[in-house]
């Protein structure tokens, strides 16, 4: 970062002590990354956050690591190693006690998650930029994962222009867990607008009916 | 403000015509090149703000505005901003009506009686500039809050990997509560613009263009299932032509009678994620 | 949660014996907890995951935490307190590469959005009304939706005068966020000079001269 232009020394060198990462300070930032990373991470992805020069000692990752396994051996959580990387969890003696915390009902999904779904069901493909564009707020990237992680939503292609946005689309999982078969089970926007019968009593099948006996036709251009 | 005058001036277009007088220069002490003056006027958050730059650009202190001098400044940048056909909130104007007339109180002789509160024109702008010059400071120091996402990283350790995952559940009724609620505030419901059939069209023009995206040119013929019989074609051919109006395909056909084909215009790009 | 259902002993006696939660248990059990709550947990929610016997001294909790907040005071994760509880997070001096992991840019805002959010933050409970009158601009709807959504300010009320405007208030989640215990622990506000003293300062004479010498006399009158 702070590099002095001294191009003649042996910069590897000179690059170290500015930097000044001690060994010391390189075990802590992999603990926090390990930490942040929220799931397994692998050692090269470790090391990408990392400059060469940094890692000059190509063992320091490694012995990071290893002291760290050690300094949480008796801790609350443990350092392991799993197939795509390595990871902290709950160690054995604590995990039954954090298990009650995951029992707990899941969080709900928020009002934005629903809204940002329901518009990629009804319009799509549709770009995140279009969702925000009618939203009238941004959408967090986290909804967006959260969607794909789940199955519900994924990309199918980018949109050509400026950018090139991702499109994003409903997948067959999306149907499976609302019980549809093809995207047009759902309910019309006319249903929706009339919500209070769906309030009065939730009944997809009535729905349906009801659907077809209110054959509105007039304009069907989406855009 | 501005009345072109068909000027003769053929060696320098005036810049503005200010009170229908030609100006051919900015003013020195307020000059801001013409291309940046836009963006300049938007760096300001109202009038409040451009005239505490204008005060705090004279190293002067709010209590002692000189009010002629500011007004006219202020009034300055009103009217190039009306040269530039800026659309001129009414909050500029106002404002710039407030310090005329404060000035005009203040060049009338005081009368004695009154309190001390009333006996300065001034007091009620002093006030509201301190006012928002605490807010306006306020605001930059929320900014640099330690905030989460940019100075702050909350750690946690992957949730539960023993078992699957739990995830929160959602019904069609929420589903549908959600759209509901965003459709009235786009007000996308003044008009039936969905509808169950353009549904099947989306629904298919996700799958058209997967499938054109995995495989690059598709014949044309390759994308219509005829055992869904004619509903089916009717669908694929609706969604084709809306995807090749939306700009994410193309249709080409290389000679006269030739075989048609459809290939993806969004850069031939599929995330398989 | 899984209550032992043990009804004809005495349980309190059994219970302790049997978990033997020594306080550094407790203390690995906690640190455990906090980790994986997923977000800030406070200590009833903590305390909630362990029997009555298990905390028969009312202290232990408390002690843990503080114990633990010493035992990360120099690593790359530290233990901080915000509103809603307590939350492991990178230590400052690994924040920065932490922040590698992302390839996003922290989202910035406004001007505008700020100084808004800095009213409804100290002056609460506030309308749209009072902000706009006191920046001297209209609030777009825009802003209070991404205050809303974002769930750094929620409605809390409307106000009993005519076209019963909103208030504003901030939320827990604001405070989580800018990493406060207590709307007091934001910056103070600028002092208000008073407007006696300064009315008392005031010199007619001296600013009229000014204003003479300033040579902006020709009064064009500004309409």
């Amino acid at each position: 970062m702070t590099k002095e232009s001294n191009p003649s020394e042996k910069s590897d060198q000179t690059a170290i002590t500015l930097d000044e990462l001690t060994p010391e300070k390189i075990k802590y930032s992999v603990e926090a990354i390990i930490f942040a990373a929220n799931k397994a991470i692998s050692l090269e992805k470790i090391a990408a956050l990392f400059s060469k020069q940094e890692l000059s000692d190509k063992n320091c990752l490694h012995h990071a690591i290893e002291e760290l396994m050690q300094d949480y051996q008796q801790r609350g959580v443990e350092l392991v190693e799993v197939n795509s990387g390595f990871r902290f969890q709950a160690a054995q003696n604590t995990a039954p006690r954090v298990a009650r915390l995951w029992d707990e009902k899941p969080q709900k999904y928020s009002r934005a998650l629903l809204e940002t779904l329901a518009l990629i069901a009804y319009r799509q493909p549709i770009t995140r930029g279009e969702i925000e564009e009618i939203r009238g707020v941004s959408v967090s990237s986290q909804i967006m994962r959260t969607l794909v992680e789940r199955e519900w939503v994924r990309i199918i292609g980018h949109r050509d222009v400026p950018g090139k946005p991702a499109m994003y689309a409903t997948t067959r999982q999306f149907l499976d867990y609302f019980g549809l078969k093809k995207l047009d089970e759902l309910p019309s926007l006319d249903e929706i607008r009339d919500l209070d019968v769906i309030n009065a009593e939730l009944d997809f099948g009535d729905m349906l009916k009801t659907e077809e006996t209110g054959k509105h036709s007039k304009d069907k251009q989406p855009d | 403000m501005s009345q072109v005058t068909p000027g003769p001036q053929q060696q320098e277009m005036p810049f503005a015509y200010v009170q229908g007088a030609p100006v051919t220069e900015l003013p020195k002490d307020l000059y801001i090149p013409p291309e940046a003056l836009e963006i300049f006027l938007e760096a300001f958050e109202g009038p409040l703000d451009l005239l505490l730059y204008l005060i705090k650009r004279q190293n002067l202190d709010i209590l002692e505005i000189p009010i002629a001098e500011i007004t006219e400044q202020y009034v300055k940048y009103v009217e190039l901003m009306q040269d530039f056909q800026f659309e001129l909130a009414a909050e500029y104007l106002v404002m710039a009506a407030m310090l005329a007339e404060i000035k005009s109180r203040m060049l009338l002789p005081r009368p004695e009686l009154l309190d001390d509160e009333e006996a300065d024109p001034r007091a009620e702008l002093i006030r509201r500039l301190q006012e928002y010059e605490r807010f306006k400071k306020a605001a930059m120091d929320i900014d640099e809050l330690p905030r989460m996402g940019r100075d702050t990283f909350p750690v946690y350790l992957e949730p539960n990997y023993s078992s699957p995952e739990q995830e929160a559940d959602i019904s069609m009724k929420e589903l549908m509560l959600a759209l509901q609620g965003v459709m009235q505030r786009a007000a996308m419901f003044t008009r039936h613009n969905i509808e169950r059939e353009t549904l099947s069209v989306r629904e298919r023009m996700s799958m058209v263009l997967e499938k054109i995206n995995n495989e690059g040119f598709t014949r044309f013929t390759a994308l219509f299932e005829y055992k869904e019989g004619k509903g089916g074609v009717v669908v694929t051919f609706l969604a084709i032509l809306e995807l090749s109006k939306q700009q994410l395909l193309e249709i080409v056909q290389s000679e006269t009678y030739g075989v048609i084909h459809v290939k993806p215009l969004s850069g031939g790009t599929l995330d398989n994620d």
